[in-house]
């Protein structure tokens, strides 16, 4: 699993996860951007398509100081990559998106373990 | 109800009727051990608004007062509810009871 | 953090790292100045740090903190100081202000500490968590919290604990009841043996000065020391009957002769041969342990104890050459010791010095004792015995003399029973056991028939007046009485045995070795002298100290370094006992001492056994739960062990520095309203009546619980309320003011719950609801459309269910008065805030004015924000009137303005 | 219908002014107490009792008539009988009084004595001069008969050269040190409670009573005079054990005594839920107000015993010698 | 960029004294790293943050002149700084420098499972090695800032604004649209909570500015045109006789303030003598009249009706439905103002929640004191005020008698109009900043940057962003000459580098990137014979939103460049565990 986080905020949460010694899979790996509303779809197709079973984008949520509408804007990503996977014969749910925020170390483990799962539970990826 | 707002200084000639603190929290008739719904804050607030007929109709409620001040003591105006009831009872002493003398 | 240089002068001294105050350092770095921020926690990030989400936007708190938190860490503009604290602030004639700080110690090395925390788990010691609002625990050895700045960890240390400070011979108990409480019972042996050998005699024989300090003594009782050390040294000594280690492998190659081998030699030893020296005890007596060994009756302390204790000793090279006297120092010199420790204790009894004293059945004690312990005990069976004496030594012969068959044991002691030296269990325990306490008689002949004592002559004897040993005596004689005995033991003093040495070595009249009282150094260098020798007559955990402090000055000996110049214990000064026990009264139930089980008085008296049996695993750890952790740190040194990077600094100490600052910025924040003091609302009493920020932790991500849960049985809470101006607007408790955050905060609060908690009833019983800011009147119509139930009335009281629901009173002022009652499961007190008045303690040379209401003044506050009556002096956010975050933070920049143009005015030096 | 408050009312005042009491029991009857105890006449300093435990079984004996009038039509009488009051008492009429019960509260002053002799207390007693302070007319808003009163009482002091005062009991305390400074220029006593003097003394128990109670705060010393820790600290050394009542302290619970003579009923409500209060904690009540200890005393159930705190302290401190 | 195949990288890996290496077999991960193409230097450190293994990184940068350098250790937050500068004392260009995590999103996650760590920690390290082979140096951006300032409005917040600017040797165009200087408060007497009299203290202000030889006051005057960036803008007054005014300033800011709200007529009366506006009452005290007359009629009682224009539900259409701050306390104090002048006028206060929040409680309690009344309505049933017989009569259901009508016979009655925001729309256009729901300019950020607005070098301040009372206005006034002063003192500022960049060579110039960028930092440029976008690196914040709408990927962050983020997909992919 690929996460994309973010420099200021949901590393922070991911660390905690990590210094609070709260186990999650060593399968889930981290790139760090500046903002989640950055992330180009293109980079999502690339992760899967070069073998990753999911991304998911620890977005910044509400509290990003770069633009007040982050969640949406990451949003409009997350809606464009899953088309782009679909298109390439991907199944659109190997990216997920959740607001993690500087303390959310529990809801960032959740989420990897239910997007493991859910993965785990879906069919073997089809390459289109 | 009609207000007057010159009923309260006819109280103060009795004694020192003061209730200009309370800022309608409702803690003084919550602790009322008498559980008295009227006293001491919806009367003081009809004395304080000119309701004298409230005064006169609740002569029973105004002597039942323990004068316990368990209201006074919680009161976050700093109400001094106690020494009000007592200007109440002097004042019914000499207009209703006809004790001007006692 | 960033390491500007702290020997310069600054711009700007900012007091208290909250929101405000890096707020103001940012800014005031950002324009060029140099900022000092000084901050008292271990951390920046104030109370924010410690909320959930903010209103009105509900964005995370955390999230805001944390890169402001950094950027004050990493900024080149600004030095941060944490865990300190400003002293005084004087204004220089030259302009500009002179600051003296204090840096508290954290006993970590910050520069080495990774921030790893695995000092944490290993810490025996648990702390209430001020993060947490003390809803749950952390340890004494912590990190502030996960995203502190700096990310270092800290030891909580309030001072030593009185048992550890008190015991003469270095042993560390709260160090070791700590490990025990933990469980950890080999770690805990360990530790002691660190500090002390001879564990075993310790945890049977000593007197343990340690127990007449604990603060738990001053409650319910003293903690059982001695018996916890004997549970964990019997445990111990069952699991491992040889030592767990081998001599030291790297040898100084010196060689130091150590004569007697009682208490002081055997810890001078083991701690001599720890440090790499060649040690030989040289023991007169035919067996080693001096007066452990001769002094003591084995019901007190059995021999197989000794023994395994002596392994300790032994296990590290020690030589034990027995029945080898010593004529004279210089000889050992010849023989190629380096150094000489004398520790030949004291073997000699006083006589009676009354006439008869020299009949027969007339003993002294150290020989009667003797005896005893080398069961050739002279026949007392179903004779009367007089012990002459107050002091221990009476005691152990008087009880050895019951046990050995006497028929009436008398204890003649010339002053009052208060005055009796010996301790107050030992002559309880006698006279259970059956001794008679003659008090106030002396002895004044010694009757015999035929050279065999037949009877003690005894005539009245009383101080004149006064407490203490040094009180003169009054014979009365008007008192007289004649005692029938068949034998008198003199407990009456000891002699040192150091006359084969006199002209060698200064002695005083007394017979004890001048020895400097620091080093123990003698007249000769090389010979350094402790226990009896030095003391006269001690106990062994005075003996022990003596051993240990000699080793300590012999090895520097050893190694050519200057003995002065060093201290050798340096421990923190001892807590307040005071202190702690009123603390401890106000929260903590009582808890009852743990006594250890004894034989019934005729058992016991019938054989030398052991009478009292030890601890059980339950018992001793029951015992060790009862400690209140005084000095917080136990200083049991487990910490040390664990940390990788070898951070932990046990012996630091508070820095302090004195620095300039043309400026000084007060952001000293607000402190909250302590709810205890509205006793109505039963805070404190009741588990489930708890704070606004307590509650803010509770709906954190961080959250101790990790759930919404009430704390007294940890179900989720169903039916919620919020009781505003909990300590504002209330003249009953002196603060008429509105705390302007607490409505918001509630509300916030009420819809976090909502959303963790969709099903719950939640209430918000109000005076005013002051939604007064950007957003906020938008944000109350939003927690009223989450059916959040509005309230106007203000609570009157809070009383507890049977089942620790809550009945909260409050009058239904709009819905047509009267008292009502609802019940809740949960209640939240929103505390209101307080100013802090700790910055105007600062400045000794007048403080800045402050207003009726006990917040620093701004004098022109509509044109001239953050400016207080001295020049020079700011102070921004709550420190001057209760703010919420985004004015704190509007305030804080526009005092960074006016510091901007204060540093800039006209005139002003660089 | 309750009794008229207007008749009953003005009978107080009336005898306050004619009589100098609320309720005038006579010189033999208020002074009896202190038979054979060798009080000395005066003094700067006294033990001033007002009146108030004397009066006690008074008013138990009005009240057990009165509690027959409430709710009847024969309060139509008490017009009639104040206009007769004025001219004769009528009050020992009402308040015929047990010999026992008396006997029983003056022991409460006796005791007291004997606490303020063990901690070493110097003091003397007015007897005929040991006037009733007023606290009754007072609390019903009689002010203009109580001003008449207070100056009198002043002049009583003031004739006998009292400068300090040892109260006994809440209401009289509150009269000297809080009302009357306020209603009579000059007024100058130095007022303490015999609990707050005992206090300070820091008196050893000779026989510590190792027993558990719960302990009842009388208004006027909890809120109106501060008196909260003295009966704490005495029988915390006397070795009680007290366990706190839900509403103790400055938040104590009226015992409804003070609307025992114009309401019985209600009063004897509250203080059946004060009992109630109180017996959730501890089967025996300590009171230090001789009016919470009569109507409390009352409104007990047989399993609930009401104690004087004077019957405890000299338990404890004053032990009868064997 | 140079070829990452010809890069010479260095790599530290940390052991952290175990908290990494009792999980993640180090010494393996380095083995694998230095197997990488372009590495030249690997090393294991038991404490990399240490002096003596900065000092052996800072040998080997030198030694083996690196032009890169990856350290695996603990979280960035920790140490990104502490090792960017030991790049800077080595010579190496701190952004060639990565941190890769490989204690919290590593070692300190997978404790139970080592094997699972070492592999994810080799596949960070090689990402981490992946970008900084890909790294280019960079430089802060530099911008020369003039020591200008443009205040855009002359009442109290911009009068403070521009003297405290002044004070930081600041040069200032104070702008005020009107023919006076001093705002609302200038018509106004005795200004809670300190009595000071608002005609005095602006008077005071204005007579400053008058003494200050570097504030330029132009009254009657507008703000027409705005170009440039932060530090430098050009722009453009226009005088009421119609001169254009050009001017170039490092920073704006905007003081617009608010207008008081008109009720509607027959809002509450409003229209029929003896009923007015709280304003008008305080022009009228203003002049501090004895005995208390309006309108020719002696005032012996007074009814205020608060929350006028406040607090209205948003469905009625009048859109206030913001509360606005500062109404309970002024009118709080009002009352005691009308105390000082005659005791005996009665005075009821018609309010819904009394807001005197902090410390203005004491206004309230002050209120009490004299004597004043205060009766609750609900929004539901708000008091009517009618005329009768010429004289005022207010009916109130009171909500603290449980809704009992009230009915008072006042001789005057005030309405408590709250702060509507002024008519924006012509400077929302030229300065391009925005307007939140309530009408008011909207702030980035109400925590972390109240004063500043999306547009860098422009702030709001003042009632143009908020109700507020003076002291508040002032505040926020001077919160923006510190973010100004920041900007401008220095003549400079340096600003983070990692920015947007565009390839002309692959934009094609669709103008999304435009849209989408929050900051208005994408330009249309002429490239060749095309016309492309390029990012002015000193608007743009690198955040990236451009990055994921451009067609072409022709844009994308510096240090997060296209190829950077995918080779490092790649290096994660091909190490998957």
């Amino acid at each position: 699993m690929l996460v994309f986080s973010t420099n200021a905020i949901s590393d922070m949460g991911i660390d905690l996860a990590g210094s609070s010694h709260l186990d999650y899979a060593a399968s889930v790996e981290v790139i760090s951007v500046p903002c989640s509303s950055g992330i180009h779809p293109e980079w999502i197709l690339r992760a899967i398509r070069a073998g990753f079973d999911g991304v998911f984008i620890a977005a910044d949520g509400p509290e990003c100081s770069y633009v007040s509408d982050c969640v949406e804007r990451t949003g409009r990503v997350v809606a464009e990559a899953q088309a782009l996977l679909e298109k390439s014969g991907y199944d659109a749910g190997r990216l997920k998106m959740a607001a993690i925020c500087s303390v959310c170390a529990e809801p960032f483990v959740h989420h990897m373990r239910q997007f493991g799962d859910a993965l785990a539970s879906a069919s073997a990826p089809a390459v289109g | 109800m009609k207000t007057d707002p010159t009923f309260v200084d006819t109280l103060r000639l009795g004694g020192e009727f003061d209730a200009r603190m309370c800022m309608n929290c409702g803690v003084c008739t919550a602790l009322c051990p008498l559980g008295l719904e009227i006293l001491p804050r919806k009367l003081f607030r009809r004395v304080l608004l000119g309701d004298h007929t409230a005064v006169e109709g609740q002569e029973t409620t105004i002597f039942s007062c323990l004068l316990c001040r368990l209201c006074e003591q919680n009161c976050p105006g700093g109400v001094h509810i106690a020494e009000n009831v007592r200007t109440l009872r002097t004042y019914l002493n000499r207009e209703v009871h006809g004790l001007a003398e006692a | 953090m960033t390491d500007v240089p702290a020997t310069s002068g600054y711009d700007v001294l900012v007091i208290g790292a909250g929101v405000g105050g890096m707020e103001s350092a940012l800014s005031l770095g950002d324009m060029g100045f140099k900022v000092l921020l000084v901050e008292k926690e271990a951390s920046v990030g104030g109370r924010m740090i410690l909320l959930s989400k903010v209103f009105p936007t509900l964005d995370c708190a955390s999230c805001i903190s944390t890169p402001k938190m950094a950027a004050v860490g990493h900024h080149p503009n600004v030095r941060s100081l944490v865990y300190s604290e400003v002293d005084e602030i004087t204004a220089r004639p030259e302009g500009g202000f002179s600051v003296r700080l204090t840096q508290k110690p954290t006993f970590v090395d910050a520069a080495k500490c990774t921030g790893c925390s695995l000092c944490e788990p290993v810490c025996p010691v648990p702390v209430p968590d001020e993060f947490n609002y003390d809803l749950a625990g952390r340890r004494a050895a912590h990190i502030a919290f996960p995203q502190a700045v700096p990310k270092k960890a800290v030891l909580s240390r309030r001072g030593t604990s009185p048992c550890s400070f008190t015991c003469p011979a270095g042993v560390k108990p709260h160090g070791y009841i700590a490990l025990v409480r933990a469980g950890k019972y080999d770690e805990a042996f360990r530790q002691h043996l660190e500090d002390a050998p001879l564990v075993g005699v310790l945890s049977r024989a000593c007197y343990a000065p340690c127990e007449e300090s604990c603060t738990r003594a001053d409650l319910e009782g003293t903690v059982s020391i001695r018996g916890i050390k004997r549970f964990m040294a019997d445990r111990y000594y069952a699991a491992h009957p040889e030592p767990e280690y081998g001599p030291p492998k790297v040898l100084s190659g010196k060689k130091v002769a150590i004569v007697g081998s009682g208490p002081s030699g055997l810890t001078a030893a083991f701690f001599l041969a720890k440090a790499g020296h060649t040690v030989t005890i040289l023991e007169s007596a035919a067996e080693p342990g001096g007066m452990l060994r001769w002094g003591i009756p084995s019901y007190r302390l059995p021999k197989s104890v000794l023994e395994r204790d002596l392994k300790n000793i032994t296990a590290l090279g020690v030589q034990l050459h027995t029945g080898v006297k010593v004529g004279s120092l210089e000889a050992l010199r010849s023989d190629g010791y380096d150094a000489v420790f004398l520790a030949t204790g004291t073997v000699g009894g006083r006589t009676l010095g009354v006439s008869g004293d020299h009949l027969k059945g007339v003993y002294d004690a150290v020989g009667f004792l003797h005896d005893v312990n080398a069961d050739a005990p002279p026949d007392v069976a179903g004779k009367n015995v007089a012990v002459i004496g107050g002091g221990n030594v009476a005691i152990d012969c008087a009880r050895s003399a019951l046990r050995l068959g006497a028929k009436q044991v008398y204890l003649v002691y010339r002053r009052s029973r208060e005055e009796m030296p010996a301790h107050a269990w030992e002559i309880r325990d006698a006279e259970e056991e059956g001794v008679h306490l003659a008090c106030s008689w002396d002895v004044d002949q010694v009757v015999g028939y035929d050279g065999r004592v037949w009877a003690l002559e005894l005539v009245g004897s009383s101080s004149t007046g006064g407490k203490g040993r040094k009180q003169a005596l009054a014979r009365d004689e008007s008192r007289r009485e004649t005692l029938p005995v068949g034998a008198v033991i003199a407990a009456i003093g000891l002699t040192p045995a150091t006359s084969p040495f006199s002209t060698e070595i200064a002695r005083a009249a007394n017979g004890t070795v001048k020895a400097t009282p620091e080093t123990l150094q003698t007249s000769l260098p090389y010979v350094f002298a402790g226990g009896d020798d030095v003391l006269g007559p001690s106990s062994i955990a005075d003996s022990m100290g003596q051993g240990r402090r000699a080793a300590f000055y012999i090895d520097r000996y050893l190694r050519g370094v200057e003995l002065s110049g060093t201290v050798f214990d340096d421990p923190l000064p001892e807590v307040d006992r005071a202190q702690v026990a009123a603390e401890a009264r106000t929260d903590a139930p009582a808890r009852l001492p743990v006594p250890a089980p004894r034989l019934a008085v005729g058992d016991r008296i019938a054989s030398f056994v052991d009478f009292e049996a030890g601890l059980t695993e339950e018992e001793a750890r029951a015992n060790a739960n009862r400690c209140l952790d005084c000095g917080i740190c136990s200083e049991c040194r487990q910490c040390v062990a664990a940390c990788p990077a070898d951070a932990i600094d046990l012996g630091m100490r508070a820095r302090h520095e004195t620095v300039t600052a043309r400026s000084v910025v007060l952001a000293t924040g607000f402190s909250p309203f302590d709810a205890r003091q509205k006793p109505a609302y039963g805070y404190g009493r009741l588990p489930n009546v708890i704070t606004g920020p307590q509650m803010d932790r509770i709906l954190a991500p961080t959250r101790p619980f990790n759930a919404v849960v009430r704390p007294s049985d940890g179900k989720t809470p169903s039916n919620v309320a919020f009781v505003l101006c909990t300590g504002s607007r209330d003249d009953q408790v002196g603060n008429r003011l509105c705390s302007r955050v607490c409505c918001m905060y509630s509300m916030k609060q009420a819809q976090l719950l909502m959303g963790s908690l969709p099903l719950a009833d939640v209430t918000i019983y109000y005076i005013d609801i002051r939604a007064f800011g950007k957003g906020y009147e938008e944000f109350y119509r939003q927690t009223q459309g989450m059916a959040v139930s509005f309230v106007k009335g203000k609570v009157s009281r809070i009383e507890p269910t049977d089942d620790q629901d809550l009945l909260v009173h409050y009058e239904d002022v709009e819905g047509g008065g009267g008292e009502k009652v609802a019940r809740h499961d949960l209640v939240v007190l929103a505390v209101g805030l307080l100013p802090n008045t700790g910055a105007l303690k600062l400045f000794p040379d007048g403080a800045p004015a402050s207003d009726v209401h006990a917040y620093i003044s701004e004098p022109d506050e509509e044109l001239e924000p953050g400016k207080t009556s001295l020049a020079g002096v700011f102070v921004i956010g709550s420190a001057t009137a209760v703010r919420d975050i985004p004015d704190t933070i509007v305030h804080s920049e526009a005092a960074s303005a006016q510091v901007a143009a204060f540093l800039k005015r006209p005139g002003a030096k660089a | 219908m309750p009794v008229p408050i207007s008749a009953t009312l003005g009978m107080l005042g009336d005898n306050l002014r004619k009589r100098r009491s609320a309720l005038p029991l006579g010189r033999r009857v208020s002074t009896a107490w202190a038979r054979g105890l060798d009080l000395p006449h005066g003094g700067s300093t006294v033990l001033y009792t007002g009146q108030m435990w004397q009066m006690v079984p008074a008013i138990n004996a009005m009240s057990r008539q009165l509690s027959k009038y409430e709710n009847s039509r024969l309060t139509g009488l008490f017009g009639f009988a104040r206009t007769l009051n004025r001219l004769v008492n009528l009050t020992p009429l009402l308040a015929r009084t047990k010999a026992s019960e008396r006997r029983a509260y003056n022991e409460r002053l006796r005791n007291i004595v004997r606490l303020l002799r063990a901690a070493g207390v110097e003091f003397g007693y007015l007897y005929a001069d040991d006037v009733y302070a007023g606290g009754l007319a007072h609390d019903e808003g009689l002010d203009r008969a109580l001003e008449e009163h207070a100056r009198w009482v002043w002049e009583v002091f003031r004739r006998n050269g009292v400068r300090r005062v040892i109260t006994v009991d809440p209401h009289t305390t509150n009269m000297l040190r809080s009302v009357f400074p306020k209603l009579v220029p000059g007024f100058s006593l130095e007022v303490r409670s015999y609990l707050e003097v005992l206090a300070e003394k820091r008196l050893t128990a000779r026989a510590p009573l190792e027993r558990t109670a719960t302990i009842h705060d009388s208004c006027v010393y909890a809120r109106y005079e501060n008196v909260v820790e003295p009966p704490r600290t005495l029988l915390a050394g006397a070795g009680v054990r007290l366990a706190e009542p839900e509403l103790s302290g400055k938040m104590t619970f009226c015992c409804g005594g003070p609307i025992e003579m114009l309401f019985p009923g209600k009063s004897s409500e509250v203080a059946t839920k004060r009992i109630n209060q109180l017996k959730a904690v501890d089967s025996r009540v300590v009171t230090a107000c001789p009016l919470c200890y009569a109507n409390l005393s009352r409104a007990a159930p047989s399993d609930v015993e009401i104690h004087d705190i004077s019957d405890y302290l000299v338990e404890a401190y004053c032990p009868v010698e064997a | 960029m140079t070829d990452e195949k010809s890069r010479r990288i260095g790599v530290v890996v940390c052991q952290c004294g175990g908290n990494i290496s009792d999980y993640v077999d180090t010494e393996k991960v380095r083995e694998a790293a230095s197997h990488e193409p372009g590495v030249v230097s690997t090393q294991v450190q038991m404490f990399a943050c240490s002096d003596a293994a900065q000092q052996d990184a800072i040998r080997e940068i030198r030694e083996k002149k690196l032009d890169g350098i990856v350290v695996c250790s603990c979280s960035p937050k920790l140490h990104l700084a502490t090792f960017r500068a030991m790049a800077e004392r080595a010579g190496l260009n701190p952004y060639e420098y990565t941190q890769v995590n490989i204690r919290e999103q590593c070692s300190w996650a997978h404790t139970h499972d080592p094997a699972g760590a070492t592999a994810k920690a080799t596949g960070l390290v090689m990402a981490g090695i992946a970008r900084t082979a890909r790294s280019q140096p960079l430089e802060p951006i530099r911008v020369e800032t003039l020591p200008q300032a443009l205040v855009l409005g002359a009442g109290v917040a911009g009068l403070r604004s521009a003297l405290a600017l002044s004070d930081l040797g600041i040069s200032v165009h104070l702008v005020e649209s009107s023919d006076h200087a001093g705002g609302q408060v200038m018509r106004w007497g005795d200004l809670f909570p300190h009595d000071k009299v608002g005609a005095e203290l602006v008077a005071s202000l204005v007579a400053e500015v008058g003494r200050r030889e570097n504030i330029q006051l132009y009254l009657g005057t507008e703000l027409v045109e705005k170009s440039g960036r932060v530090g430098a803008f050009s722009v453009r007054l226009r005088t009421f006789t119609g001169d254009q005014i050009p001017l170039k300033v490092g920073a704006i800011v905007v003081a617009t303030g608010f207008e008081p709200y008109t009720p509607k007529p027959d809002e509450f009366g409003y229209g029929l003598p003896g009923v007015i506006t709280l304003p008008e009452l305080k022009e009228a005290l203003a002049r501090r009249p004895k005995p208390l007359v309006y309108g020719g009629r002696e005032i012996r009682s007074i009814a205020y009706i608060y929350c006028v224009g406040s607090r209205q539900s948003a469905d009625d259409g009048t859109g206030h439905a913001y509360c606005s701050r500062y109404c309970c306390s002024a009118t709080s104090h009002i009352s005691t103002v009308v105390n000082g002048l005659d005791a005996s006028v009665k005075q009821y206060h018609l309010f819904r929640d009394v807001r005197t929040y902090g410390k203005y409680e004491a206004l309230y309690e002050s209120a009490l004191r004299g004597g004043s009344l205060f009766l609750r309505y609900g929004e539901e049933a708000p008091p009517v005020v009618r005329s009768q017989d010429g004289a005022l009569v207010v009916q109130v259901k009171d909500r603290l008698l449980g809704g009992e009508e009230v009915e008072l016979r006042p001789d005057l009655v005030v309405l408590v109009t709250g702060m509507v925001p002024r008519d924006n729309a012509a400077l929302t256009r030229v300065l391009k900043i925005p307007v939140g729901q309530d009408g008011f300019f909207r702030e980035v950020h109400v925590k972390l940057r109240p004063v500043e607005t999306v547009v860098d070098g422009v702030f709001i301040v003042g009632t143009a962003q908020g109700p507020k009372n003076v002291a508040e206005s002032v505040q926020s006034a001077l919160a923006a000459v510190s973010k100004a002063g920041a900007l401008l003192l220095k003549g400079y500022v340096d600003l983070d580098p990692q920015v947007a960049k565009v390839d002309p060579n692959l934009c094609v110039w669709c103008d999304e990137c435009t849209k989408a960028c929050p900051y208005g930092a994408i330009d249309r440029v002429a490239y060749g014979d095309k016309e492309v976008a390029e990012v002015n690196p000193i608007l743009c914040k690198g955040e990236g939103a451009c990055v994921p709408v451009c067609p072409k990927q022709a844009v994308s962050v510096l240090g997060y460049t296209h190829e950077q983020v995918t080779s490092m997909i790649d290096a994660l992919a091909k190490e998957a565990v």
